[in-house]
């Protein structure tokens, strides 16, 4: 019954928190966070249940539903409440002066409760309700801000309802074969499917988790929506939203179709699998390049996202151990140092006052020291720099990689990365460091009920860094769940058997090492601190505006590069939609106005219609 | 263009109902339902014009359905015409004296001989359509030639949901007491007497009093 | 005394009864519709146990008398008539202030009689009288706001809808001809006595599905309605969208499976219905200013959907298409009137006016929203649940022209989303932009919320809500529907029960 | 013993470097036709540095020091030394691979916070050439791992010693010849200085700092020369069992990277890029692919 | 000629139906085109009467004893085209009525120049 308890909880917690906040809103803050507490609190209940379903039965078409956690559907719910509750906190004070409040919060709680619908789904057709409910949720709230989120918004819905028409095709195929929808039953079903089916199966249904993983042809709506929507909920969307995608395709992979069949779906060379590595490393040295040329801060990370995306990708298609958990936990990884970035440059841009170019910022780190600090970690976890979570999942993604004998893909993947040190580090130098301009002299650090998420994810980041073994040990029960081999873990990385990782030592071989130089530094004679002003000019006159060189950071490269940059998937689609209008405005020019060519129509029809007859 | 077009359309058209026809020769008796009518039709309705007994009995849904046609007209006209600028014709010359002496002359007769039509409808050829017609062309001359005595629309609005009522009432008692929708509850008397069956004249006359009201309407609606 | 017949003899008491009363007129269509409505709702256990058949005249055995068929698919389309002709009646009350007001409600209620009519009778010239009565009484009350578009727009639709009609009444004519009865039962019996080889048989099918194809709105017949939708008042277009058209297409269905049973020509019907669907929302989605004409072609484009789904000619497929049929006359109903009072408020048929409309009346974007989503097919309005049975009956047909068609039904689905989200956002995310540009009439000032009046938000509420309702719980309909399509599919029984009743 | 393997390392490293730095100015003067500094001028300015005072910008300038520091010689604790490696069971080269990212990411953040236009351009160019050098770099290090299937550094040295050199392998040479084109730009000497052009923007990211700061940076730059040179000698030349073998080789493959040095002109960051993606790219590229076949 | 005068009502209402269309389809003054209707109309009803008509039948009226039932034509056509005159009569009104408001407005009668309406 604790299945649909937080079902209930989740998706009524979001109307009652709309309905209380039109009594007060300080009721409707209230409701929110403990609905997103409670979520949290009951989910992590369920921790190491063995895998439970519940039957609910829809009385249409004969079908049931079917609610099932498992240690797949607890991990991604985990991750679900606990972004959302962050995201709640963080709204309280980031959203405290906007408008239409109690929607944001209404529809915000609903698309976590939507999300944690769609994992804790045991058959597909709620999955695909779910799923429809979060997409058009999700929906109305990127567009909330108006302006340029309009146009993102509709960009996102439009392909999300390609993709999630894609996936009803598959559902409903697979219905009307197998008679069923429950994921289990139609994985026994599979297997005996026959390649093509199989191969419609799973292309059609991984168009819908392309689209909302925004892996590169797909990506476009992305960066829009990302960049347009409010920060916490892009932390929302860019941690857990698009995440979905990964379930989504491990679901279909894994869970329903199984290794077996998946071994078998190859024509020569290229395989399912290939096919989808080419599109995450496409994927991730495409968004890592163009992260580097934008001047938007939530922009650079709504890039990042996409690029994230190819390395889980590049994990969880090798069906191996280290791959498998290096993709699922880079999920978990991603999804914090995210959020924490997009908190990040939400702070800034509520004591901006919405600057989210980030040529205009520097300095910050004087005034907002506790947001410097989240932010390198946060960048720290994006690059992977050891000590920080994204390093040890990022370590095992590779080393499947080079070991399964994919050079190129792991080319791909180190190429990526290089570009993310690139503009991880644009990210902080822009904003944090350099010269302060002169209007932000006064400018506080975050409030505190903003500073509680970023810390929290903060400390989450440094921890799983150090101590991999703790969510690695949830990741290994899903890979039990699927019959893979799990991977053997320890506390501190991979024991030697498996590839020997041990982030102990490595921290305390750095910890050591700067403990010495400290030392030596300290003991070195003293500096005095001088105007960042004084020593560049030598005392002469400077114009105080700005001399902190930030504007085209990159611009060498960026010239070299952006002539390859150009989106032309983007283009493409637009150019889709423009010709789609266009025969569309075509198409109803049929419509003349002149009432004798209606009856002129009316008549040709009966003529078609009694020829037709006559003669077939 | 249009026009060839056209033509080939039609050609098409009249193609396929050349072999449509083939199955229905012209002339030969190929009644089924029909015989029934003929053979029972006195016996179970008592009016002797197997039409009307059809039109009222055997059909009469239908033709409350008809009746709601005109009545639907005459209101759609007043929707249509709504608005419009009343143009008294101030300078309308007066009907002549014997164009004006002849139509109230001939008035009442006209009116008379639209109820002789529908009250014997069941008898003679004939019934409340025509019978209502026929008085619409009363009142149809009566607006042409004396404009000046013009009766109020009220009159023939009130007219029209009465006999509009009376026909779904019938059918109400009908349904009450015989158990079908406007069965034929009265005693079908005589055939062929004017007093016979049953409610076959009070539908006609009621019928009649409507579409003569509404054709009358109608008339004065389009006139104004 | 619960006999069908009510349905359609207590409304057309009552609208002859309309005109007696003057300023009083408006509430009775509430009243009839409301009677009809619990009269329908109490019918509905007795009949899915048994269809009623009513014999009306002298109650002489079919043939030989006009008979009602209250079978459950006539009483759900009754049901869905007067509840949707309920709701809409109760929003005109306050929404139809000038003009001909006690003609305007008289009409309206037997524009409603005549398609309750329509889905009861069994006789087929009988249906072709409830048809004209419903066609008239439109033409009329298309031209009711009296300006220049609206008598367009009547007229053009009084002259296609004649043709058509007279093209069912040469259908019927030859049927006549051919058999010498008019009762649809003993037709139906007599066609599948006969092979479907005569071309009489083909001639008079090819007449039927023209005429009724005007009313029902299949591409190419459906000139008339963007033109008629959106030029005739606001509650004229739900109940022309929601109702007339349904009855076209339910008399197209009825002649197809029941009168013909056209196995062989399914495959058409359905690729008409898709190239209608397309069609339809492509014209949407080209449509960009006046948003009543974008409701008119998505009306188009679900209609399309509702003859694909007929067209497939399986259980599932008439299942699908009755609940779409539902779900469409609920959510387009609701559409056309939260726009109605949006356009009086701002005073302009223009999509561009709307911007940031959800402000100002929060319920009626609310419920547009609603109704826009459920028309998508997105979870969990009900539109989603019937999209999905006519796609899951696409595809357990095992039919490759079928499965493409439902590929292309989802192309339109995309085409659909792309149209009705530009409103809502047009509702929602943009600022109103010129605040002179907004309130002509009425002079509300601008930062003032100028909601529906009661009267008339209630009715959409009530749409939105059952919208919702069916979507989270389908089984409040789906009964009925259930053996609704038995019904239809059921040719045998239908005979049998009309012809074996004595 | 464990703790001596620990320290003995980095000190070396530290040593060696330095001589490096001397030994470099010294090449480069004869080169010249000038009589150079003595060897242990740099330990000398190091030493002289550290007492001098100096100006500073703020907390970031010292933290992000230190860290580029206490990088680099975290690095070396993974380098095999010999038979030296005190971190060789803690990753292996990727480990290696990202820990080299803290040492430019320390310098930057803390040249960053100089807020000296200078500096950001040095930083610029610095990341920009690292982007150039580290893609075939990159492609090499792959190649290698691919070849030997396995990510461990000592893995592959011990393997190197059991069979062949890498350079002198089939494949591998090809990037082994990779590598030595880029050394150069690995360890920051022209032609690839331009991330640090004197002349041009005042030594880029050293241009504030003073005193200690520049003794830290001086010691880093040591460091770096250290880690460049010895991952060439262990990944291509089969490291070595003995601490002197292998400070001969690197001896022998910091001459010719100085050779170099010294005969070419500074590229522009552009013509350096195009440089490090053309032929290095290319080999590397080619052997990746020979090793991914075979 | 045998065909023609067995068939020569056939052709007749057809004749009037097709003629209707042909103005409909055609013509553009919108009277024009209302007296097409109601020729197709018209057609339709003669067609319905055709179809029941039995050759030297009578009425269906015993109006008098000892009339053939046999002779007797087919009623029904006759009841239906009397409803159907009906709906014809009620559509023509509507259709001038509309006429009369349409010229108002637009000053013409020329149905290629109404059509504000279009797209």
């Amino acid at each position: 019954m604790i299945l649909i308890t937080i079902l209930l909880i989740a998706f009524g917690g979001a109307f009652v928190t709309y309905l209380a906040g039109k009594i007060s809103g300080k009721l409707r803050n209230i409701l929110a966070v403990l609905v997103s507490l409670a979520l949290v609190v009951l989910i992590s209940l369920i921790y190491r249940r063995e895998i439970s379903r519940e039957y609910y039965t829809l009385p249409f078409l004969n079908l049931k539903l079917i609610l099932m956690s498992n240690p797949l559907s607890w991990f991604f719910a985990i991750i679900i409440a606990g972004i959302g509750l962050l995201s709640i906190l963080y709204s309280l004070e980031y959203m405290k002066d906007k408008e239409r409040l109690d929607y944001y919060y209404f529809t915000l709680l609903f698309i976590n409760a939507s999300m944690l619908g769609t994992v804790i789904s045991g058959d597909l057709l709620s999955f695909f309700i779910f799923w429809e409910i979060m997409s058009w949720s999700t929906y109305l709230l990127i567009s909330y801000k108006g302006g340029k989120a309009i146009a993102a918004g509709l960009k996102y819905i439009i392909m999300s309802i390609i993709g999630s028409l894609a996936m009803l095709l598959v559902i409903i195929s697979l219905y009307s074969r197998y008679g069923t929808m429950e994921i289990s039953a139609i994985a026994s079903y599979m297997q005996t499917a026959s390649i093509g089916y199989t191969l419609f199966i799973l292309i059609t249904s991984s168009l819908s988790f392309v689209i909302i993983n925004a892996f590169w042809p797909l990506h476009t709506w992305l960066p829009d929506a990302h960049a347009e929507a409010v920060s916490p909920f892009s932390s929302v969307l860019s941690a857990v939203l698009v995440r979905k995608g990964i379930y989504g395709l491990y679901l279909f992979m894994y869970v329903i179709l199984g290794l077996n069949i998946l071994n078998k779906l190859h024509v020569g060379f290229i395989s399912f699998s290939s096919v989808l590595c080419g599109i995450g490393a496409v994927t991730i040295v495409f968004a890592a390049f163009t992260a580097l040329v934008q001047e938007d801060s939530k922009r650079i990370l709504a890039w990042s996202t996409v690029g994230q995306g190819g390395y889980m990708l590049l994990g969880i298609v090798f069906a191996t151990a280290s791959g498998m958990t290096g993709g699922m936990f880079h999920v978990l990884n991603h999804c914090i140092y995210i959020a924490l970035l997009f908190f990040v440059a939400g702070a800034i841009e509520h004591r901006t006052g919405g600057i989210r170019n980030i040529n205009e910022l520097g300095g910050l780190i004087k005034r907002m020291p506790v947001t410097f600090i989240a932010a390198l970690v946060g960048i720290s976890g994006l690059i992977g720099i050891p000590l920080t979570n994204g390093f040890v999942s990022k370590w095992l993604i590779y080393k499947t990689l080079i070991l399964g004998n994919h050079p190129f893909l792991a080319f791909a993947a180190f190429v990526g990365t290089w570009g993310t040190v690139l503009y991880g580090y644009k990210f902080i130098h822009n904003i944090f460091l350099g010269q302060l301009p002169e209007k932000y002299k006064h400018i506080k650090e975050a409030p505190l009920l903003m500073q509680l998420p970023m810390i929290l994810l903060t400390v989450t980041v440094i921890l799983f860094g150090v101590l991999p073994g703790i969510p690695l040990r949830v990741i290994s029960a899903i890979q039990r769940q699927v019959a893979l081999p799990p991977l053997q873990t320890t506390l501190f990385g991979i024991p030697k058997e498996a590839g020997e990782l041990n982030m102990i030592n490595v921290l305390f071989a750095i910890l050591i090492s700067c403990f010495i130089v400290w030392l030596l530094f300290r003991r070195a004679a003293k500096s005095v601190p001088v105007q960042q002003d004084d020593s560049y000019a030598a005392g002469s006159y400077v114009p105080k505006e700005k001399y902190h060189y930030t504007v085209n950071f990159y611009n060498p490269l960026s010239k070299m590069i952006t002539p390859y940059l150009r989106d032309v998937a983007s283009l493409f689609y637009l150019n889709i939609a423009r010709g789609t209008q266009r025969v569309c405005n075509i198409i109803r020019r049929v419509y003349v106005g002149e009432v004798g060519y209606y009856a002129m129509y009316i008549v040709l029809f009966l003529a078609f219609l009694i020829f037709i007859q006559m003669f077939f | 263009m249009r026009k060839i077009i056209s033509l080939i359309l039609l050609g098409i058209v009249c193609v396929g109902i050349i072999f449509a026809l083939y199955s229905i020769p012209f002339g030969k008796d190929k009644i089924k339902v029909g015989k029934h009518y003929i053979y029972n039709g006195i016996k179970e309705t008592g009016a002797v014009n197997i039409v009307t007994s059809v039109v009222l009995n055997y059909r009469g849904f239908d033709t409350l359905g008809e009746v709601t046609i005109l009545f639907i007209a005459a209101l759609g006209l007043g929707v249509v015409l709504y608005g419009k600028k009343k143009k008294r014709k101030e300078g309308l010359e007066p009907a002549s004296l014997v164009l004006y002496t002849g139509c109230r002359f001939l008035f009442p007769l006209i009116l008379l001989f639209g109820a002789y039509i529908f009250i014997h409808g069941h008898l003679t050829p004939g019934g409340g359509f025509q019978g209502g017609a026929i008085i619409a062309s009363g009142f149809l001359l009566s607006y042409l030639g004396c404009p000046r005595k013009w009766i109020s629309k009220e009159r023939f609005n009130i007219t029209e949901s009465l006999g509009g009522l009376v026909f779904v009432i019938m059918g109400l008692i009908g349904l009450t007491i015989g158990g079908y929708f406007l069965s034929n509850f009265l005693p079908k008397g005589i055939a062929n007497t004017l007093f016979s069956a049953g409610i076959i004249p009070i539908l006609y006359c009621a019928v009649g009093f409507k579409v003569g009201a509404e054709l009358a309407g109608i008339i004065y609606n389009m006139i104004e | 005394m619960l006999s069908p017949v009510l349905l359609i003899a207590i409304p057309l008491g009552f609208s002859f009864l309309a005109p007696l009363l003057k300023k009083g007129a408006k509430y009775i269509p509430p009243i009839a519709m409301l009677f009809n409505l619990i009269l329908s709702i109490l019918l509905v256990p007795q009949v899915m146990r048994k269809p009623i058949i009513v014999l009306l005249g002298g109650g002489w055995p079919p043939p030989f008398c006009i008979n009602l068929v209250a079978s459950p698919l006539g009483i759900l389309l009754a049901l869905l008539i007067s509840l949707v002709g309920f709701l809409v009646s109760i929003y005109a009350i306050a929404y139809i202030k000038e003009g001909a007001t006690e003609k305007y409600h008289t009409l309206y209620l037997l524009l409603l009689t005549g398609a309750t009519g329509i889905v009861l009778t069994g006789d087929i010239f009988n249906l072709f009288v409830f048809f004209e009565i419903l066609c008239i009484s439109s033409y009329a009350l298309v031209a009711y706001n009296g300006d220049k578009h609206g008598l367009e727009s009547a007229v053009k639709y009084l002259i296609q809808g004649s043709i058509g009609s007279s093209f069912i009444l040469i259908g019927i004519a030859l049927l006549y001809g051919l058999f010498g009865t008019l009762n649809m039962a003993d037709i139906a019996n007599n066609i599948s006595y006969h092979s479907l080889q005569s071309p009489t048989l083909y001639v008079a099918l090819a007449f039927f599905i023209t005429g009724f194809g005007v009313e029902g709105a299949i591409f190419p017949l459906n000139a008339w309605l963007p033109d008629a939708h959106s030029s005739a008042p606001s509650t004229i277009s739900a109940i022309l969208s929601g109702i007339a058209i349904k009855t076209g297409v339910y008399a197209i269905a009825r002649v197809t499976y029941t009168l013909f049973s056209a196995k062989g020509f399914m495959i058409f019907i359905a690729t008409i219905g898709i190239i209608t669907l397309l069609i339809g929302e492509m014209s949407a989605l080209g449509q960009k200013k006046d948003i009543k004409r974008m409701l008119a072609y998505s009306s188009i484009g679900q209609i399309g959907l509702i003859i694909f789904a007929f067209g497939i000619a399986t259980y599932y497929g008439i299942f699908g298409a009755l609940f779409q049929l539902v779900n469409h006359a609920l959510a387009k109903s609701l559409l056309f009137l939260a726009s109605g009072y949006m356009i009086y408020r701002v005073g302009s048929k223009e999509l561009s006016a709307f911007e940031g409309l959800g402000k100002k009346m929060p319920l009626s974007s609310l419920v547009f929203t609603i109704g826009a989503f459920s028309l998508i097919g997105l979870p969990p309005f009900a539109g989603f649940m019937s999209k999905i049975s006519i796609i899951s009956a696409g595809i357990k047909a095992n039919n490759t022209a079928l499965f493409v068609f439902v590929i292309i039904v989802l192309f339109a689905t995309i085409i659909e989303g792309c149209y009705f989200f530009r409103v809502v956002q047009n509702l929602y995310f943009k600022k109103s932009r010129d605040p002179a540009h907004n309130c002509v009439r009425d002079g509300c000032p601008t930062t003032q919320k100028s909601e529906m009046p009661i009267s008339a938000l209630i009715p959409i509420i009530i749409l939105a809500l059952l919208i919702v309702a069916i979507g989270i719980y389908p089984r409040l309909v789906t009964g009925i529907i259930e053996s609704a399509a038995i019904g239809l599919m059921d040719k045998v029984g239908y005979i049998h029960q009309i012809l074996g009743i004595f | 013993m464990k703790s001596i393997e620990i320290i003995v390392p980095p000190v070396l490293a530290f040593i060696i470097g330095l001589f490096f730095l001397g030994l470099f100015r010294r090449i480069m003067a004869r080169i010249h036709w000038r009589y150079g500094p003595p060897l242990i001028q740099p330990l000398i300015d190091v030493i002289k540095l550290f007492h001098q005072k100096s100006v500073q910008h703020g907390i970031m300038f010292n933290i992000g020091l230190i860290f580029s520091l206490a990088g680099s010689i975290v690095v070396v604790l993974f380098l095999p030394f010999g038979r030296i490696c005190p971190l060789s069971e803690s990753g292996g080269l990727l480990v290696i691979l990202y820990i080299m990212l803290i040492a430019p990411l320390g310098l930057a953040l803390s040249g960053g916070e100089g807020a000296n236009p200078n500096i950001s351009i040095g930083i610029s160019r610095k990341f920009i050439l690292s982007l150039g050098y580290e893609i075939p770099l990159l492609l090499i290090l792959l190649s290698i791992m691919t070849h030997y299937k396995t990510i461990s550094l000592m893995e592959i040295v011990k393997i190197q010693q059991n069979t062949s050199w890498a350079l002198l392998s089939f494949p591998l040479f090809l990037p082994a010849l990779a590598y030595l084109l880029i050394l150069p730009a690995i360890l920051g000497v022209r032609p690839f200085d331009v991330s640090s052009a004197p002349q041009e923007i005042a030594s880029g990211t050293m241009v504030e700092y003073g005193g200690r700061y520049l003794a830290l940076a001086t010691i880093e730059h040591a460091f770096s020369l250290f880690i460049g040179i010895s991952l060439f000698v262990n990944l291509f030349l089969g490291g070595s069992c003995n601490i002197v073998v292998f400070f001969i080789k690197m001896l022998v493959v910091f001459t010719i990277g100085v050779f170099i040095n010294a005969v070419f002109p500074r590229l522009r960051i552009e013509q350096a890029i195009k440089y490090l993606w053309r032929l290095p790219v290319a080999l590397a590229f080619i052997g990746l692919i020979i090793v991914s076949i075979l | 000629m045998n065909f023609l005068s067995n068939n020569i009502y056939y052709i007749g209402c057809f004749g009037l139906i097709f003629i209707g269309l042909y103005i409909v389809l055609t013509k553009k003054n919108l009277i024009k085109v209302i007296i097409g209707i109601n020729f197709i109309d018209t057609g339709v009803n003669l067609f319905l009467i055709t179809i029941g008509y039995i050759r030297g039948g009578t009425a269906p009226i015993f109006s008098r004893p000892g009339l053939n039932p046999e002779r007797m034509v087919d009623p029904i056509p006759q009841a239906l085209v009397l409803t159907t005159i009906v709906i014809g009569v009620s559509v023509l009104a509507l259709a001038l009525s509309l006429a009369i408001r349409l010229y108002h407005h637009y000053g013409t009668l020329n149905l290629r120049k109404i059509r504000e309406l279009k797209w």
